[in-house]
C-alpha cells in the first residue's frame, strides 16, 4: 500500500507544481504587476524605486524568485505580502479557513439534507406533479447565479423586508467565529448557508432522482419487492444505499472544491472573510505572495478531493481500479 | 498430417500485458498471458482452443492474427514470418486472415449501418466499384442466410445471432483462408448456437476456410473441431485429435473440464464430476513448475518445481504434464478423493 | 484599496469649514464626562505597513497623527488652524539660519517613548538616517535637500546624513542643514514620514509590528485581515494642547474587513461609530434621510481629473484636448460621485480654497471664474479642427467607488465627440502605476490626487513639472507627459521665491495654474468633499483639514 | 467527477442494447422503419414536449436580443451605450428627469429612475441614465455569443485533446493528460479569475493577430478554455475504451487504416457526447460570463451582459434594485432553458450518459 501512496503524493505535488507555475507567470504577465512602485508610494524617485525593487527581490530573474517564494512559502514558511507589508501570509490563510468551513460545512449539511429529501421524494413519486415540480425546482436552483441569489437575499434580508417580523433577527453581513458567539455565528450563516446549497441541493436531487429510479429496474430490487418487503424499506435498505456511491463520491469532490475556495461568490456576496474572498483580493491586489498561498492551498483541497474519491472509487468498485 | 506444412505455425509465442498505471494505486503489474506457446495450423481443418476464461486463449488467438505485438516467439503464415510486421505491413495479409468476435454487439459498431459494415473491408481493400460492392455484400448476406434488405439497417435492430452472421459476412467479405473465431457462439442462446456452428460448418465446406475456433464450451468444440488445444494459464496443456483428447485426456485439466460438463454416462447416471479446487491462479504471479500444481488432484513434489514441456504421446497427440493419465475416463470420480 | 487610501491624503484648509460638524473643542469640565469607552473604527481593508516612516496612506496618517510625533506637527484644531505648524516634540518653530539652509531644533525635555524611554537629540538623527534606510517613497523627493541625502539614496544602508543632521546632546538640540532652501520643509517634518521614532528602532520596514509611540495613543495589535487595536500610552503626559492633546476614549478598535456597504449598516445599527471609506452612492438617499445628524460634511483639497496623455495621439493635439473639456459635463459627473452637496465642479489645476487658487473656468459656456454648462458647439466645432474624430481611445479607469461609473459617462463623452472610446477598467491597485508608465501607451485615464501639505506646488510642481516625468517607469506622477519649458522654469523660479515671499509665490501660482489649465492637459472635473458618517453615540466630531476626524478628541460616552 | 465513473462502458453499453433477445425470428427490424440514430435521436427529441419548450423560450431569446437596436431606436428611444444623466422623460402629464437628485433630508445622493414599465424606460434606468431594457437586449447578445461560442471552442478543444491522448496514447497521451489533470485541479474560478486579470489589463497576442483587451474573445477563449478538462477527460476516458472496444479491433482486423478508424468508428461516438454536453455547457459557460462579468472582468463597459448589468445593478441594490434582479432573472429563464434542452438531449441521443457539468 506504501509505494501506491507515495506514487500518489508524487502525482499530486506534480499537479500542483504545474498549478503554481502557472499561477507565477499568470503574475509576472500581468501589465502593472510589478510592485515595487505600489510599495514605494505614489511620488517615489526612479532611485528610490530601484532600491524597493531591490530589497524585495524583484531584480532578479524569474526562476530565483520562483524558487525564493516557493521557499518561503513551504520551507521558511516567513512568507509576506506585497501590499500589507510585512503581513505573513501563512497565518492569513490559516485564519481565514474555519470561515470558510464554516461555510460550507454548513452548507453541506442542508444540501445533503435537502438533497436526499428531494431526490427521494422525487423517486418514490416518479411521474408524479409531485416529481415533477421537485426537479422542475431542482433545475431551477442549478440554473441560478449563485451571487445573484446572493444579492437578492441580502436585498430581502438586509434591506427591503430587514424591519418586518420574518427577517428582523438577520444580523448585518459578516462573520462572527462560532467561539466568540455561536448563536451569532449560526444567525450570520444561516442566510451564506442556504444560498450556496441552492445548487447543490438542486443538482444532488436531480442526480439521486436518477440513481433511484436506475435502482429501481436493478434485479436486486426486484428481488427485494417479491420478497415482500415494504416500499420505503426498499428505498431506503436497499435502493438508496446504492445510489449513495455516486452521491458520496460527487460529495467528496465539491465539498474538497468548496474548501479550497469554490466559494469565493458567496464569501464575496455576504462579505466572509474566507479563504475564497482572501483570494479574490489577493488576485486584485496583485499580490503575488498572498496568490501563491491561496492558489497553493485551494488546488491542494481539490487534487486531495480527487484523489481520496478515486481511491474511494476503486475502494467501492474494484472494476474501475485499472480503467483509465 | 506432421509432414504437410502448416498454414500458420506460432512457435514459442509469449505475450505479456502491462496494466495498471503508474498513476494508479496498485502500479503497473505485468500480466503474463501468454508463455511459451507453439502451435500448428493446417489447411482445411478446425484446431479447437478450449480453457476456462483468462486462460489466454483469446489472446492467442488475437496474436496468431498478429492483432497484438508479440514479446517472443514466432508467428508463421502460409511459410512468411508476420511476427515482425507492423500494421501496416499486415494490413494486405488482413484479406486472408479473419476474425469472428466473442461479443456480436460490441464487435459491430452501432453508428454504422450494416450494409457499411459489411462492405468496410472491400472498400479498404480496394474494391472501390460501387455495383462490384453491392453485389458482393448481396452475396455475403446469401451465404449467412440474411435477408439482403437488412443492409440498409443498424446493428441494434437485429437479434444476436443475426449479428453473428453480419459479423461472419464481414469476416468472410474478402474471401480469406484462415478465421480465428473467438467463442463466436458462447454470447448466443443455445438453440441459435447451434445454428450459428452449422453455418461455420457450412462455410467451411462451401469455401474451404481454415478454423481456429475458440470455445470454452467443450461441446460446440466436439461438434466442429478436427483437432483441439486445451489451455491452461497461458499454456497449451494438451494437443491432439478431438476425440482423442475428449475420451481419452491424458491431462489431469483436461479430465476435470470434461467432467465438468454434465452429462450423462452410457448408463443415464449423470457422472460424478472432478470439482477444480479453488480458483485459477493469478496470471500476475504464476506459480512456479507445472502452473496446474496448485489445483492438480494429482500434483506431486516434481510438480511445484519443474515446469512440465509439451510431449508427443501417439497419435500426435501431446501433453504438458510430468504425470499424463492414461486410458479412457480417467479420472472420473478418482480425483475428487485428493481433495 | 490602498491606492485610495494614498490618494486620500487629506486637506489643510484656508476654509472655514462649511459641514455640519460639531463645533468647537471641549471645555475641561465636559472632559472628564466624555472619557472612558471604547471607539469603534472600521474600513473594508487594511492600509499595508504600520511603519509611520514607510507608510503613505490617508488611513493610517490618521492613525499615526494621535501615535507618533515629529519636531513640528499640523495643529490639532479645527477649520483653518489646522493648516498651520506648531512645535511638537521641539520647544519652538526655528528662525531661518543661513538664508533658509539651516535650521535649529531644541527638544522638550521629558517626553517618553511607549517604551519608557526619553526622547533624545540621537533619536532624531536616527530616524532621519532612517527614511533613507527604509526607502522611504519621499526619499527621494522630500528629504533630498537634507545636506548628505544623495549618499543616502545610493546607498540606504550605510546612511548617516554627515553634515545634515546633527544632534548636540548638551544643548539638546538638532541642527539642519540645507543643501538649498525650502518653503516646504516643516510641512515635510509634520507628516508622520518626519515621526521620530527610538534610535533602536530597526532599519527597516516594521511591516504588521507597530513602531514606538509618543503621543496619547499607541498600536497594540496588528492584523491586517482583522483589526488594529490601540490603547492609551502609559508615558503620555500632555506637553502641548495645540500639537497633541489627551485623548478621551480608552481604546480604540480599528476592524477590517467589512465592505462599506455593510460599514454602513453597522454604523445604523450602532455597532460601529466610523468608517473610513467613503459611503457607496446608492446609501446616500437613505442615510441623509434616516440619519441626517450622523453626517458631517467637510471640505477636501484634491481633485478628479482626467489625465490625457499630450504626447501621444489623438491627445497629442491641443485643439482635441479642449474640446473634451469643452463637452465635459461636470455636473453630471458630481451626479455621479453623489450629487451638489459631496463634490463641486472644478476647470482648473488647484482645489478651491488652496494657496495660490484663483478660481478660473474657461471650459463652460459663460468662460469666467465658475463653471456652468458644457459648450458643445465649441467642442464639435474644435473636434472638427482637430481632424481627430474616429480616433481609437480606451480610458483607463480603476474599479474603486464611482470611478467607473465616472469613467464610463467620460467614454459616452468621448464617444459623442466622435472619437471611438471604449473604457478599460483595471484594479485599482494596478492602474494608479499602469496609467503612469508611457510603456502602457494610456491616451486618458482617470486619477485623482489629495494634496500631502498646504503649497500649490503639490498640485503644479508635482503633477505637471517636467521633474515628475519619467518616461518607462512606474512611477512618473505627471500622468500627462505635460513638460512645457518654460512653465517648468517658471515654476522652478517661484519654488525659490516661496521660501522669502509666499504671497508673491503665490500671486504667482494663480497664475501658473491658469496657464496650465490653459493647455488642458486634462480635464479636471471637480474638487470632491469629505462625508464622514458616525454613529450616535459618538461626539465632539472633531475634523482636521490635514488629517481628517481627530480620533482623540472624539468621545463616545 | 472521476472520469472513471464515465469512462469505463461495458461493450453493451456502447452498443446500447442488452443481450440477445430469444431467438433468430425475433428479428427486430421487421416492424421498425430502418432509421440512424442521429435521426432516431432528433425524432425523440422533437417529441419531448419540455426540451421543445425549452427551444421555443431559447429562440424567443434570441429573437429579442436580435431584434435589441430595434427596440433602442423604436421603443425605448435611447441609445444604450451613450450616458444620459441630464436628460428627462415626459410620463403623461410630467417630465421628470432620468437621474432624479435626492430631496429628503441633507439632499445627498442622486437616483436613476424606477422602472416605469412603458416604452421608456420599461425596467428604469441605471446609473448612467440609460434604458435598462434596451441594454438587457444588447447585453443579451453578448451572453449568448459569449457562451454559445466558449462552449464551441470548449467542446472543439476537448474533442480534440480528448481523442488525440486516448487513440495516439503513449507520450502524448500521458503530456496531454497530465495538461488536464493540472488544469483540473485548478479552482476554476481561480484560473479564470486570473486569466480575465491579465488579459483584461493588456489584451491579447498571438503572432500577428491582437485581440484588443475589450474584445469579447478574451471572456469567449477564457471560459472556453477553462472548462476543456470537464469534457476532455471523459472523452478521453470514452475514446479509451473505444479503442479497446471489440469493433475497432476487428476494424483492424479487417485492415482498416487508423485515420479511417478514428473518423468511422470513434469520431461518431465521440460526437454524441459533444452533443449532449452542449446545452449544459452552453449553461455552464453562461452562469460563469456573469460571474466574471459581475466581478468586473468579463465584458468590459460600456458593453453589456447580464453579468455587467447585475453589476451595475449592485451598486443601485438599494434604490433601484429592478436593474440587478431582471438581468438575473434573463440569466435563470436561458440557462433554466438550455438545461431542459440539456436533458431532453441526452435523453434522446445518449440516455445512459452520466453528466455532470460544472463544480459550482
Amino acid at each position: 500500500m506504501l509505494l501506491p501512496t507515495l506514487r500518489r503524493l508524487a502525482e499530486m505535488i506534480f499537479v500542483m507544481l504545474g498549478i503554481s507555475i502557472v499561477v507565477f507567470l499568470i503574475f509576472f504577465a500581468t501589465p502593472g504587476s510589478d510592485p515595487a512602485a505600489r510599495i514605494a508610494g505614489r511620488n517615489a524617485t526612479p532611485e528610490t524605486l530601484a532600491q524597493v525593487r531591490h530589497s524585495f527581490g524583484l531584480d532578479q530573474p524569474l526562476p530565483i524568485q520562483y524558487i525564493k517564494v516557493m521557499e518561503k512559502l513551504f520551507i521558511s514558511r516567513d512568507l509576506t505580502s506585497f501590499v500589507n507589508r510585512g503581513q505573513k501570509v501563512i497565518p492569513a490563510v490559516i485564519e481565514a479557513t474555519p470561515v470558510t468551513l464554516s461555510l460550507v460545512l454548513g452548507a453541506a449539511v442542508i444540501w445533503v439534507i435537502f438533497g436526499i429529501w428531494v431526490g427521494v421524494t422525487a423517486a418514490a413519486t416518479r411521474g408524479t406533479v409531485i416529481d415533477r415540480g421537485l426537479m422542475l425546482l431542482g433545475l431551477v436552483g442549478v440554473s441560478m447565479p449563485v451571487f445573484w441569489v446572493g444579492s437578492v437575499a441580502n436585498l430581502i434580508t438586509q434591506s427591503r423586508f430587514h424591519d418586518t417580523w420574518l427577517f428582523h433577527w438577520v444580523p448585518g453581513l459578516g462573520y462572527t467565529p462560532i467561539t466568540q458567539n455561536p448563536w451569532l455565528w449560526f444567525k450570520s450563516l444561516i442566510i451564506p448557508w442556504m444560498t450556496l446549497a441552492i445548487l447543490y441541493i438542486g443538482l444532488y436531487g436531480r442526480v439521486l432522482r436518477a440513481n433511484l429510479v436506475e435502482a429501481y429496474q436493478e434485479d436486486f430490487i426486484r428481488t427485494a419487492r417479491a420478497k415482500g418487503l415494504s416500499e420505503t424499506r426498499i428505498m431506503f435498505r436497499h435502493a438508496l444505499r446504492t445510489s449513495l456511491i455516486t452521491f458520496v463520491s460527487m460529495f467528496g469532490l465539491d465539498f474538497g472544491a468548496l474548501v479550497g475556495g469554490g466559494a469565493l461568490l458567496t464569501e464575496v456576496v455576504f462579505d466572509l472573510p474566507g479563504v475564497g474572498r482572501l483570494t479574490y483580493q489577493a488576485l486584485q491586489n496583485l499580490d503575488l505572495p498572498f496568490i501563491m498561498a491561496t492558489v497553493m492551498y485551494s488546488s491542494f483541497f481539490v487534487v486531495v478531493a480527487n484523489a481520496l474519491v478515486d481511491i474511494a472509487y476503486a475502494w467501492l468498485d474494484p472494476r474501475v481500479r485499472d480503467a483509465r | 498430417m506432421s509432414g504437410r506444412v502448416p498454414m500458420l505455425e506460432a512457435a514459442s509465442v509469449t505475450k505479456t500485458f502491462v496494466v495498471g498505471s503508474r498513476f494508479r494505486s496498485g502500479g503497473i503489474q505485468h500480466v503474463q498471458a501468454l508463455s511459451d506457446v507453439s502451435l500448428k495450423v493446417f489447411a482445411g481443418e478446425t484446431l479447437g482452443l478450449v480453457g476456462e476464461s483468462g486462460c489466454g486463449k483469446s489472446t492467442l488467438g488475437r496474436c496468431l492474427l498478429r492483432l497484438y505485438d508479440l514479446n517472443g516467439g514466432r508467428i508463421t503464415f502460409k511459410g512468411r514470418d508476420i511476427s515482425g510486421l507492423g500494421q501496416r505491413e499486415l494490413r494486405p495479409l488482413r484479406a486472408d486472415m479473419q476474425m469472428v468476435f466473442q461479443d456480436p454487439y460490441a464487435s459491430l459498431n452501432p453508428r454504422r449501418r450494416v450494409g457499411d459494415l459489411i462492405a468496410e473491408p472491400l472498400r479498404v481493400h480496394g474494391r472501390r466499384r460501387e455495383s462490384e460492392v453491392q453485389d458482393r455484400l448481396r452475396e455475403l448476406m446469401d451465404l449467412v442466410n440474411l435477408s439482403p434488405e437488412f443492409l440498409t439497417r443498424f446493428p441494434h435492430e437485429f437479434s444476436g445471432g443475426q449479428r453473428q452472421r453480419i459479423g461472419i459476412a464481414r469476416a468472410i467479405a474478402l474471401a480469406p483462408s484462415l478465421i480465428v473465431a473467438d467463442e463466436p457462439v458462447s454470447a448466443l442462446d443455445v438453440s441459435v448456437q447451434a445454428q450459428i456452428v452449422n453455418l461455420f460448418m457450412d462455410l467451411q465446406d462451401k469455401l474451404g476456410l481454415t478454423y481456429v475456433f475458440i470455445a470454452h464450451d467443450l461441446s460446440v468444440v466436439r461438434q466442429i473441431a478436427t483437432r483441439t488445444a486445451v489451455m491452461y494459464l497461458g499454456g497449451i496443456v494438451e494437443l491432439g485429435e478431438t476425440d482423442r483428447v475428449l475420451h481419452r485426456p491424458a491431462h489431469p485439466y483436461t479430465a476435470a473440464l470434461i467432467s465438468a460438463v454434465p452429462e450423462p454416462d452410457p448408463q443415464g447416471n449423470i457422472r460424478a464430476r472432478t470439482i477444480l479446487r479453488g480458483e485459477p491462479p493469478s496470471p500476475t504471479n504464476p506459480p512456479p513448475g507445472c502452473r496446474f500444481h496448485t489445483r492438480c488432484p494429482i500434483a506431486q513434489e516434481r510438480c511445484r518445481v519443474e515446469v512440465p514441456l509439451l510431449r508427443p504421446l501417439e497419435d500426435a497427440h501431446s501433453v504438458a504434464c510430468h504425470f499424463p493419465l492414461d486410458g479412457p475416463n480417467l479420472p472420473n470420480g478418482a480425483a475428487p478423493g485428493h481433495a | 484599496m490602498t491606492l485610495r487610501r494614498w490618494l486620500q491624503s487629506s486637506a489643510v484648509a484656508l476654509l472655514a469649514a462649511t459641514g455640519l460638524s460639531a463645533l468647537a473643542l471641549p471645555s475641561a469640565a465636559d472632559a472628564a464626562d466624555h472619557t472612558g469607552g471604547t471607539l469603534r473604527l472600521t474600513s473594508s481593508s487594511a492600509a499595508g505597513t504600520i511603519d509611520p516612516q514607510v507608510n503613505y496612506t490617508a488611513q493610517d496618517w490618521q492613525i499615526f497623527y494621535i501615535t507618533n510625533d515629529g519636531l513640528v506637527e499640523f495643529k490639532k484644531d479645527e477649520g483653518p488652524g489646522s493648516n498651520d505648524v506648531v512645535p511638537d516634540l521641539a520647544t519652538s518653530i526655528p528662525k531661518p539660519q543661513d538664508g533658509g539652509k539651516t535650521y535649529v531644533f531644541t527638544l522638550r525635555k521629558g517626553i517618553k517613548f511607549s517604551t519608557g524611554a526619553e526622547v533624545t537629540p540621537d533619536d532624531v538623527v536616527a530616524s532621519f538616517q532612517r527614511l533613507f534606510k527604509v526607502s522611504n517613497p519621499n526619499a527621494g523627493s522630500w528629504y533630498n535637500v537634507i545636506v548628505g541625502a544623495d549618499a543616502c539614496i545610493k546607498t540606504p544602508a550605510t546612511c548617516t546624513l554627515a553634515g545634515g543632521v546633527v544632534a548636540d546632546d548638551k544643548a539638546n538640540t538638532i541642527t539642519f542643514h540645507l543643501t538649498q532652501p525650502d518653503s516646504e520643509f516643516f510641512y515635510k517634518l509634520a507628516t508622520p514620514f518626519g515621526s521620530i521614532l527610538p534610535a533602536n528602532t530597526p532599519p527597516k520596514d516594521l511591516g504588521t509590528t507597530p513602531a514606538a509611540a509618543t503621543g496619547p495613543y499607541m498600536i497594540t495589535s496588528n492584523d491586517p485581515q482583522k483589526a488594529m487595536i490601540l490603547k492609551r500610552n502609559p508615558y503620555f503626559k500632555e506637553w502641548s494642547a495645540a500639537a497633541q492633546p489627551a485623548g478621551y476614549v480608552d481604546e480604540i478598535d480599528y476592524t477590517f474587513g467589512t465592505k462599506p456597504e455593510d460599514e454602513i449598516t453597522a454604523i445604523e445599527n450602532g455597532q460601529q461609530d466610523w468608517m473610513f471609506d467613503t459611503p457607496p452612492a446608492d446609501r446616500l438617499p437613505e442615510m441623509s434621510r434616516k440619519f441626517p445628524k450622523q453626517i458631517h460634511i467637510n471640505p477636501l483639497f484634491a481633485i478628479f481629473y482626467a489625465p490625457m496623455n499630450v504626447n501621444i495621439a489623438p491627445f497629442n493635439n491641443k485643439d482635441a484636448r479642449l474640446a473634451v473639456n469643452y463637452a465635459f459635463n461636470r455636473r453630471s459627473a458630481v451626479d455621479i460621485y453623489g450629487g451638489p452637496r459631496l463634490a463641486v465642479p472644478n476647470c482648473q489645476i488647484l482645489p478651491p480654497g488652496f494657496p495660490g487658487y484663483k478660481p478660473y473656468c474657461p471650459y463652460t459656456k459663460n468662460p469666467g471664474t465658475k463653471w456652468s454648462a458644457p459648450d458643445m458647439a465649441k467642442a464639435k466645432s474644435l473636434m472638427a479642427a482637430s481632424g481627430q474624430a474616429g480616433q481609437k481611445v480606451t480610458v483607463i479607469s480603476d474599479d474603486q467607488n464611482t470611478d467607473p461609473q465616472i469613467s464610463t459617462y467620460l467614454v459616452s463623452v468621448l464617444n459623442q465627440l466622435g472619437f471611438k472610446a471604449t473604457l478599460k477598467v483595471i484594479s485599482a491597485n494596478i492602474q494608479f502605476t499602469y496609467i503612469q508608465n508611457t510603456k502602457n501607451n494610456v491616451q486618458i485615464s482617470l486619477s485623482q490626487w489629495y494634496q500631502d501639505y498646504p503649497a500649490a506646488s503639490d498640485f503644479i510642481n508635482v503633477l505637471l513639472g517636467c521633474g515628475s516625468f519619467h518616461p518607462g517607469s512606474d512611477a512618473s506622477i505627471n500622468i500627462s507627459g505635460f513638460c512645457d519649458k518654460t512653465i517648468d522654469a517658471a515654476i522652478q523660479k517661484n519654488l525659490v521665491t516661496a521660501v522669502t515671499d509666499p504671497k508673491a509665490a503665490n500671486a504667482e501660482w494663480a497664475k501658473l495654474d491658469h496657464e496650465l489649465t490653459d493647455q488642458a492637459p486634462w480635464v479636471t472635473m471637480f474638487t470632491p468633499k469629505q462625508l464622514d458618517f458616525v454613529s450616535k453615540r459618538l461626539g465632539n466630531f472633531s475634523y482636521s483639514d490635514q488629517f481628517k476626524v481627530i480620533f482623540s478628541q472624539v468621545w463616545v460616552q | 467527477m472521476s472520469d472513471s465513473v464515465i469512462d469505463t462502458p461495458t461493450p453493451a453499453d456502447l452498443s446500447g442494447g442488452g443481450m440477445g433477445e430469444p431467438g433468430e425470428a425475433m428479428a427486430a427490424a421487421r416492424t421498425r422503419a430502418t432509421e440512424g440514430p442521429w435521426r432516431a435521436g432528433l425524432r425523440k427529441l422533437m417529441r419531448d414536449r419540455t426540451a421543445m419548450g425549452a427551444v421555443v423560450v431559447l429562440i424567443l431569446i434570441i429573437l429579442a436580443c436580435v431584434a435589441a437596436p430595434w427596440y433602442a431606436q423604436h421603443v425605448s428611444q435611447s441609445d444604450p451605450f451613450q450616458s444620459n444623466l441630464d436628460g428627462q422623460i415626459t410620463i403623461g402629464k410630467n417630465t421628470l428627469d432620468i437621474m432624479q437628485a435626492d430631496t429628503g433630508g441633507l439632499g445627498l445622493g442622486v437616483t436613476p429612475i424606477g422602472p416605469t414599465w412603458r416604452g421608456q424606460y420599461f425596467l428604469g434606468a441605471d446609473d448612467q441614465g440609460r434604458d435598462v431594457m434596451a441594454r438587457m437586449l444588447y447585453g443579451g447578445r453578448n451572453s449568448l455569443i459569449i457562451s454559445f461560442a466558449s462552449t464551441v471552442i470548449c467542446l472543439v478543444l476537448a474533442a480534440l485533446v480528448g481523442t488525440v491522448a486516448g487513440f495516439l496514447g503513449g507520450w502524448v497521451d500521458t503530456i496531454l493528460a497530465r495538461l488536464l489533470d493540472v488544469l483540473w485541479a485548478f479552482p476554476i474560478y481561480l484560473l479564470a479569475i486570473s486569466l480575465s486579470i491579465v488579459l483584461i489589463s493588456k489584451g491579447l497576442q498571438i503572432g500577428p493577430i491582437n485581440i484588443p483587451s475589450n474584445s469579447l474573445l478574451i471572456p469567449i477563449a477564457i471560459i472556453g478554455v477553462v472548462y476543456v478538462p470537464y469534457v476532455a477527460r471523459p472523452i478521453r476516458g470514452q475514446v479509451l475504451s473505444l479503442a479497446r472496444s471489440d469493433f475497432v479491433l476487428a476494424a483492424r482486423c479487417l485492415g482498416v487504416p487508423s485515420s479511417r478508424i478514428l473518423f468511422r468508428d470513434i469520431l461518431p461516438n465521440v460526437t454524441t457526447t459533444i452533443i449532449v454536453f452542449a446545452p449544459l455547457m452552453m449553461a455552464l459557460n453562461m452562469l460563469t460570463e456573469s460571474a466574471l462579468s459581475f466581478l468586473s472582468i468579463g465584458v468590459q463597459p460600456p458593453s453589456a451582459s447580464w453579468g455587467t448589468i447585475i453589476q451595475d445593478g449592485e451598486d443601485l441594490l438599494y434604490t433601484q434594485p429592478m436593474v440587478a434582479i431582471a438581468p438575473g432573472l434573463a440569466i435563470i429563464v436561458t440557462v433554466l432553458a438550455l438545461n431542459f434542452l440539456g436533458d431532453g438531449v441526452r435523453d434522446a441521443f445518449d440516455p445512459r450518459a452520466k453528466l455532470r457539468v460544472g463544480k459550482g
